[in-house]
């Protein structure tokens, strides 16, 4: 307990550290490991202090009465810590990734300004976790929000930065406001500004406030994950960002909001409800799907690097939280085994997440730090001027596919288990409805497999698509070794389940966990046979038996063999180039084909002749193909304009006569005058 | 656990599946070859292409990186281990403990985001053009191939492939109607995962028809037979699919020579003969516009689909 | 405390901006007068401090009689006024100095400035220590007569028109305001002698006794009369334009301290009212009002092209929330509007002097031609970049602290078309206030300019007062703390902690 | 009571509603600070009846210093100010409401008032009973005229008709014994009336006319 303490007090003293030796720093050399050095200490201290919690008991500490009615509370359980965790590693390999990115903005802006923020960002969503106090939850929340912000806009000098920025605050401060009702329904019922009051006496609360809770939880912090259609701040933000600060956004700032679902169902005591609260699940089921399918419809299709990643982080969160959806439906129908499981699922798929949307940001920074540029078109053939880049970033594509045997393919396989399990489910309806997830789910797995090849192949692979990637180089070494911390986690987690499973098992104290490491992961049917097994250890060793006999095949049969280099096959026409290759345009156009009624795509065309506009000799042809955000033009536009058109109507309020004004009073107290007069009862 | 015969019976399983594979494709181009009013190559032609091309040097792309050589050694990995969980003739792989058929799935996927990869390292628009239209089809074939395991998973208590078969060889078809529509999905979604026609022509070389085929055009040598040898395993693969859980009819429950035997004959008699049927198929149908094939996967979506309402009501 | 030591006090108070006042009509040297308005300002603070640690431990002062009595409520107010009053001199010094350097008034216009700078400090004051409302409703009119005369200090256009505006508007509204206090006394007389009928102790002490439809009639004038003053919609209008045609520390005087003068005027009745006839009826009519307030200022920031003109819609919102604070009730509502007083006078005038600044530098209040604040003045920037933050309710600043308790009330007191509505209300302002403020903060300026935070004694009133805004934020310190909810307690309580 | 003293105040009562109607119904400037002037005379009457009735002598002083105030010294002010300015300046020509209708509608608030203080409970006091009515329609016809005029002299006007209405008003009810406060009121209206002089003179030189609705260039719309 004391030494908990004490480790969380240096991590949050090093952050502070690492924030003002940031701020007051010249703009020099050493800038750079002032400030993000005490970030990695810190933030390895606060993976040490997660991995106590988890394995020890409960960390609680207050601070009383530091503002009137409210105290100071920190609160860490298991699945506080699980999150602190996440939040922690994933920051950790960041700063050492941002030790060398940082040079990419050392001539242009003050990084002494960005060291702050960075380490204030890191240090608010610590204390998000921990918090234990709706009043400093939103503090901490909005702190957050509010330095991810700046980050966000770091580059202000664009102003589309700016404005995705924007866009980033008011969807977040529309969520905060969600948060805000959430917290004081529980409010009003407890008369405190305490979770601990919320937990224990959430049981008593009216099922209609209970329900309102949830729904305004569900949807602010939905608006912090990413939800579709809330989500529309998400890819504008993460691609606006340093990279480093993406990746921190996107692995981790998100979580947060998932965080917040979850403890929200806990502290309402959603994991053992009447089957009156299913819905609540299921809402989360058909949010979730929604959000996987269209973010990564939109994933697909993109051609900025970060914006593709961002949208794929949509689906992501759609994944988990079809997962944690599951795991409260199965929970309200009494059926905890299965609700662990997909609470495991869940879990797991958001650490998973956290780690491969972690890299896979980092690496698209690599590049943009190399080539300075994000859009695909314009790169290409990276893999032979960044072998270790590309070598990581596939690590990152590969998992975040699901692919075996690397960790995304094992909470996706928990989640689609989950799923199939839904046959236990008494009511047949809710079967029907729960099982119907699956198609979305699948259709989301297969499409992101194709962002993530297009993603690689056509920024890494292939001949360079623009001149100045000839002269890149590869990135710094603690770039490439932060991005190699992820890499390894994400290996260590597919390879290995049992730790990231017993570690979730510790944490939301589940059920008894696979002990070893070569033990299966066993799901049970009802007759209690066998449902499904899953042993990633016993199926790697498969896999690497199996290439080394067909290696040595091969190589028994074939003997020696010579190799030749050539040029690729050009069917006879002369030499190859860049403006023949696949663009990521046209990779996509068959999926942008197929599910037009989303995209809308068009193609603009802009012809040149010579000589005149109707003549038969083309000069330039400029194809563009032009696809439509639906929720933009068919949501947010017309709120907005319909907003605006209020506003339009109220100024005129203001007309400038004073004439107006003094009416405005007269009427006013007339109305008030006669109300009192007509109210009033002889 | 296992005895030691059913964990070697298991390494057979998976073997024969290696092994056997080209035999299929020898079987099915050799029915193709006979309708189409010719002799056609032998049967063990597909053996004798392996060997000749592990046998020849290669010729490797000078545009190519490391992900381009090394795409076919994983696909044939990824393959041939998924191999072995597949229950053959026996109801039950020991190897079932350690996989189940997502994770079967998951290695088919594997290895085609290989071959994406690969058609486009080599920075031709053919590869590009294989890999575009490919992205499409699995994009789409996924899902369809994850229902209609949900499906068979429902309705035979879960995704470990020895379950599923060991409770299909005891059970009759006739009270699960959600299994017809199952097996016609599965039936279209091994058409275009194997890449044949209406999906994809494997014998073709045409820029305007090509899928698969336009992803591997640069593959030469050891690496090409590695590449058509772990398709004819995926073919393999599917169709042992197919017939063990929509036909388990001779299947092996216990370790008998005898029963062993039978099985084994019997589903080398299934699988040629599905073989045939898909090789005649083939014969008499047109290569679909590629923006029709959405459909003919949407069909095995809706079949699916309507197994699982099946199932649940 | 006794009461000629009591009497002395208040005197002392009083006579310090006199003094000065008298002073700069003497000396009438541009800079001297400048520094002897920060001495009696900084004087007014310290004897300010010293009367609300009395407050503190002694709960009330009376003096000259019945005359002035101090409360902790007061003291709130008089704590607002004083340290306002001090930046608001501090930042003058620069700011008028740098006006003049721009010939944009001259010597005379100057000794005129400081005139009634002082004058308007004294009036101020007066306000909350009255405890004859009579004595009061005199000393807003002053406040109007004073700071009419500040407002139109430039003699330009605009200043003329605001000017008139708000001396008519405010004239006018102030007669309502007589009436009801009229009423209140008429009311009054009828339980007790004429001679203190007048005095808000006394009337407190019959409120129970009083007439409940007269003082319905009279709560009503109240709240339109004061309302004005306060800013509260749609009696509102005055405002924009007076707030920003102002002079840049004087548009902080009144917006950061003269509109609580006039809602402290509207607690004041409403404390009485709610003895009368319960707290329902005048915390409806607040309830009301605010909401309309919030919305409107909401609505109308979105079109503002002038950046003091915006603040001043802002302080519209903020007079909205605090009422609605009142008029939701219950110790948290009345603590969060008490607290957000002083938050919106910390934040409202950093935000002023930040505009002022600016505008100096840019040559503009256009907030189109503005831009890259945060290049060309990093600190300035920076500090107009957190009050407007504190000022759209953004934690970890002050206003976010008040605003959660005002919206936790209106929970707790089941109002939830108003709260709902307010929230909605509060993520628009947000949305527009920011989105003008970004747009002048970031990017890149239009013209290139020098790096230039306009020297130090510009910065160091903005300073402190950005330091207040995130300290409070976090921390209350205890004694503003038993302050603050002193004052709660005499709102709740029916006029007496 | 006596019956002759209510006599006289309702009669006074009546000048006073008369005097307003004078200032709602002329065009001329001229007109209405004569109307005003003969109101604030009538005014201090009343005001002397009612120290007269209580028997509190500050109320004489109340209404000396209502005679100096509002019927020589405010007169002789806005005349001083006003002495150069065109005639077209010093009439209202065009006011939003036609001067019938207004005549009109300052019945119809004359009769609101009467409506609104019914409600109100007094002791039996006939003076209130006069004249509460007569004081809340002067105030309310005040704001009317400001709202409906357009020159910057009306709206003075209508001010100072407000305060009229607002001094009768506190007089009758309060019966002037706060007379520090009722100087204080007197204070303020004649430091208002200097500074609105003074604005008078500023807008007139600065925008040519003495048109409100020329003062409209602070607005949102």
């Amino acid at each position: 307990m004391i030494e908990n303490l004490s480790l969380l007090q240096i991590a949050i003293v090093l952050f502070v550290t690492g924030s003002l030796l940031g701020l007051f720093s010249r703009n020099s050399k050493f800038t750079r490991m002032l400030t993000f050095v005490p970030t990695m200490i810190a933030s390895f201290f606060t993976v040490l202090f997660s991995v106590i919690t988890i394995t020890g008991k409960p960390f609680h500490f207050i601070i009383p009465n530091v503002l009137p009615f409210i105290n100071f509370e920190i609160f860490a359980d298991g699945i506080a810590a699980f999150f602190l965790l996440v939040i922690s590693i994933v920051s950790f390999a960041v700063s050492l990734y941002s030790i060398g990115y940082m040079k990419e903005y050392e001539t242009t802006k003050r990084t002494s300004v960005f060291g702050f923020l960075f380490n204030i960002f890191i240090l608010s969503m610590i204390l998000v976790v921990i918090s234990n106090n709706s009043f400093f939850f939103l503090i901490f929340w909005e702190l957050m929000s509010l330095t991810s912000f700046f980050l966000v806009i770091y580059d202000h000098d664009r102003e589309e930065n700016v404005k995705s920025g924007m866009t980033y605050l008011i969807m977040t401060q529309f969520g905060t406001a969600f948060i805000l009702a959430s917290f004081l329904l529980g409010y009003i019922q407890t008369g405190s500004f305490s979770f601990d009051v919320f937990h224990n006496s959430s049981s008593s609360f009216p099922f209609l406030t209970k329900n309102l809770i949830f729904l305004f939880a569900f949807i602010g912090f939905g608006t912090k994950a990413g939800i579709i259609p809330l989500h529309i701040w998400l890819p504008k933000a993460h691609t606006s960002a340093p990279s480093n600060v993406s990746a921190l956004m996107s692995a981790v700032m998100i979580k947060i909001g998932i965080y917040g679902m979850v403890r929200t169902i806990f502290d309402l005591g959603g994991f053992g409800l009447s089957p009156d609260y299913s819905w609540w699940g299921l809402l989360m089921i058909v949010v979730g799907s929604v959000s996987a399918i269209i973010g990564v419809l939109y994933a697909v299709i993109e051609h900025d690097m970060k914006r593709a990643l961002a949208f794929s982080s949509i689906e992501n969160i759609g994944i988990i939280l079809i997962g944690l959806g599951l795991s409260v439906v199965f929970a309200s129908l009494n059926l905890t085994i299965l609700s662990a499981l997909a609470l495991v699922a869940s879990m797991y798929h958001t650490i998973n997440h956290a780690v491969f949307k972690g890299l896979l940001f980092m690496g698209a920074g690599s590049v943009v730090y190399a080539t300075h540029t994000r859009n695909m078109e314009h790169l290409g053939g990276l893999i032979k001027k960044m072998p270790w880049t590309a070598l990581l970033f596939l690590i990152g594509a590969i998992s975040i596919s699901g692919l075996p045997p690397f960790n995304g393919f094992i909470s996706e396989w928990l989640t689609m288990q989950a799923l199939l399990s839904s046959y236990q489910i008494p009511s047949t309806i809710l079967q029907i409805s729960v099982a119907f997830a699956s198609i979305p789910f699948a259709l989301t797995i297969g499409i992101a497999a194709a962002t993530f090849v297009k993603l690689f192949g056509i920024s890494f692979l292939s001949r360079p698509r623009s001149e100045h990637i000839a002269k890149i180089k590869e990135v710094p070494r603690s770039m490439i070794a932060g991005m190699s911390i992820l890499a390894a986690i994400c290996i260590l987690f597919g390879v290995l389940p049992f730790l990231g499973i017993s570690l979730l098992d510790t944490a939301f104290h589940l059920l008894p966990h696979p002990a070893s490491p070569f033990d299966a992961i066993t799901l049970q049917n009802n007759s209690a046979k066998s449902f499904a097994n899953l042993s990633m250890p016993v199926v790697v060793i498969m896999l690497s038996s199996m290439a080394a006999a067909i290696f040595g095949f091969i190589k028994v049969i074939g003997g020696k063999t010579r190799k030749t280099t050539f040029s690729t096959w050009d069917c006879g026409f002369g030499s190859l180039d860049q403006r023949m290759e696949y663009t990521a345009t046209s990779l996509s156009q068959p999926i942008r084909t197929v599910f037009k009624t989303l995209f809308r795509p068009h193609n603009k065309i802009q012809k040149e002749f010579f000589g005149g506009t109707d003549s038969y000799l083309l000069k330039t042809l400029k194809v563009e193909s032009v696809t439509k955000n639906i929720f933009e033009e068919n949501l947010y536009l017309p709120i907005i304009s319909s907003c605006i058109y209020i506003f339009d109507k109220i100024r005129k309020l203001q007309t400038g006569k004073i004439n107006a004004y003094l009416l405005y009073i007269m009427i006013t107290v007339v109305l008030l005058l006669l109300f009192v007069r007509l109210s009033h009862n002889v | 656990m296992y005895s030691i015969a059913e964990i070697l019976i298991g390494v057979i399983q998976g073997l024969a599946i290696i092994l056997l594979s080209p035999l299929i494709t020898g079987i099915m181009q050799k029915t193709k070859a006979r309708t189409q009013k010719r002799i056609g190559a032998t049967i063990l032609q597909p053996y004798y292409d392996i060997i000749k091309l592990i046998k020849k040097d290669e010729v490797v792309s000078d545009q190519s990186s490391w992900i381009f050589k090394v795409c076919p050694w994983i696909n044939f990995v990824a393959l041939a281990t998924a191999a072995f969980f597949i229950p053959l003739f026996l109801t039950y792989s020991p190897f079932g403990l350690a996989g189940d058929l997502l994770l079967v799935v998951g290695l088919f996927a594997l290895a085609r985001f290989f071959t994406m990869l690969a058609g486009l390292d080599v920075a031709s628009s053919f590869g590009g053009l294989g890999s575009s239209r490919e992205m499409m089809f699995s994009a789409l074939l996924e899902p369809a191939l994850f229902l209609t395991i949900f499906i068979v998973a429902l309705t035979y208590g879960g995704t470990n492939l020895s379950t599923i078969v060991a409770a299909v060889a005891g059970a009759t078809l006739l009270p699960h109607p959600q299994l017809i529509f199952a097996a016609i999905a599965m039936f279209i979604i091994v058409l275009g995962e194997t890449g044949r026609l209406p999906f994809d022509n494997p014998a073709t070389h045409l820029e305007l028809t090509m899928v698969h085929e336009a992803m591997v055009l640069e593959y030469s040598g050891k690496s090409l037979a590695l590449i058509e040898w772990s398709q004819a395993i995926k073919l393999m693969i599917l169709l042992a699919l197919v017939v063990n859980i929509f036909a388990p009819w001779g299947i092996s429950s216990s370790i008998t020579v005898a029963t062993l035997g039978i099985g084994f004959i019997s589903l080398v008699a299934k699988i040629s003969l599905l073989a045939v049927i898909i090789a005649y198929l083939e014969s008499t149908i047109a290569k679909w516009r590629l923006f029709r094939i959405p459909d003919l996967i949407t069909i095995a979506i809706a079949s699916s689909m309507i197994g699982m309402v099946l199932y649940y009501l | 405390m006794d009461s000629v030591f009591a009497n002395i006090t208040m005197l002392l108070l009083f006579l310090t901006p006199v003094a000065s006042a008298i002073l700069v009509t003497l000396v009438r040297k541009k800079r001297t007068i400048g520094i002897i308005t920060i001495c009696s300002a900084s004087l007014i603070l310290v004897q300010v401090f010293f009367l609300v640690s009395r407050i503190i431990s002694e709960k009330t002062v009376t003096a000259f009689g019945n005359m002035f009595y101090v409360d902790s409520l007061s003291a709130v107010i008089l704590l607002s006024i004083s340290v306002v009053g001090l930046v608001s001199a501090l930042y003058s010094k620069n700011y008028m100095g740098r006006q003049y350097d721009n010939a944009m008034i001259d010597d005379k216009h100057i000794v005129r400035y400081y005139q009634g700078f002082n004058v308007f400090l004294l009036t101020m004051l007066v306000v909350p220590t009255a405890n004859n409302l009579g004595i009061m409703w005199v000393t807003v009119e002053a406040t109007t007569l004073v700071s009419v005369l500040l407002i139109m200090l430039y003699f330009k256009e605009n200043s003329i028109e605001a000017a008139w505006k708000y001396l008519i508007i405010a004239t006018v509204g102030l007669s309502f305001a007589l009436i009801g206090t009229v009423f209140f006394y008429y009311a009054n007389t009828n339980v007790t002698s004429f001679d203190d009928a007048m005095n808000w102790t006394n009337m407190v002490h019959n409120s129970k006794l009083l007439d409940p439809n007269l003082v319905k009639i009279a709560f009503v004038f109240i709240l339109v009369g004061y309302g004005t003053k306060a800013g509260l919609a749609p009696m509102h209008t005055w405002l924009p334009d007076a707030h920003s045609e102002a002079p840049t520390p004087v548009s902080a005087l009144l917006s950061g301290v003269l509109l609580n003068c006039g809602l402290y005027a509207i607690i004041r009745f409403h404390v009485i009212s709610s003895n009368t006839i319960g707290s329902a009826f005048s915390s409806h009519l607040l309830i009301i009002l605010a909401v309309i307030s919030v919305g409107i200022a909401a609505a109308s920031i979105y079109f503002q092209k002038d950046m003091k003109r915006m603040l001043a819609y802002s302080s519209v919102e903020h007079m909205g929330l605090i009422s609605l604070g009142i008029g939701f009730g219950g110790i948290l509502g009345v603590y969060g509007a008490m607290l957000q007083i002083l938050n919106h006078a910390i934040a409202k005038p950093l935000m002023f002097f930040a505009s002022g600044t600016i505008s100096q530098k840019y040559e503009t209040k256009a907030m189109s031609k503005i831009k890259g604040i945060i290049k060309i003045m990093p600190v300035t920037g920076a500090l107009f970049l957190i009050g407007g933050f504190a000022l759209v309710g953004m934690p970890p600043f002050n206003v976010f602290l008040s605003e959660f308790f005002i919206l936790s009330a209106g929970f707790q007191s089941g109002q939830f078309l108003a709260v709902t509505l307010v929230i909605l209300f509060l993520v628009v302002t947000f949305a527009v206030f920011l989105r003008h403020l970004i747009k002048m903060v970031f990017g890149n300026p239009v013209v290139p300019m020098k790096k230039d935070d306009m020297g130090k004694l510009a910065v160091v009133p903005m300073i402190t007062l950005g330091s207040l805004v995130i300290v409070l934020g976090v921390f209350v310190p205890q004694q503003l703390q038993t302050l603050v909810h002193n004052a709660a307690m005499i709102i709740n309580h029916g006029g007496f902690a | 009571m006596e019956s002759i003293q209510l006599d006289i105040l309702t009669i006074s009562g009546s000048v006073l509603l008369i005097a307003t109607f004078g200032v709602v119904a002329r065009r001329g400037f001229m007109d209405w600070l004569n109307a005003y002037r003969h109101q604030s005379i009538v005014l201090a009457g009343v005001t002397a009846i009612i120290g007269y009735v209580t028997g509190i002598w500050e109320i004489y002083i109340a209404a000396v210093l209502t005679l100096l105030v509002k019927s020589i010294a405010i007169p002789k002010i806005l005349t001083y100010v006003t002495r150069r300015l065109d005639i077209e300046f010093k009439t209202e020509t065009n006011p939003y409401i036609s001067l019938r209708t207004s005549i009109i509608i300052s019945a119809l608030l004359v009769a609101l008032s009467y409506f609104l203080t019914q409600q109100i409970p007094f002791r039996s006091d006939q003076v209130v009973n006069v004249l509460l009515p007569v004081s809340m329609a002067q105030f309310f016809i005040g704001l009317f005229v400001l709202v409906n005029r357009r020159t910057v002299l009306s709206q003075v006007v209508g001010l100072l008709i407000i305060e009229n209405g607002l001094f009768l008003f506190t007089m009758v009810l309060t019966h002037g014994v706060s007379l520090i406060i009722e100087i204080g009121i007197l204070v303020d209206i004649l430091v208002g009336i200097v500074i609105s002089s003074i604005l008078l003179f500023r807008i007139g030189r600065t925008f040519d006319s003495l048109d409100v609705t020329n003062l409209a260039n602070l607005r949102d719309d």
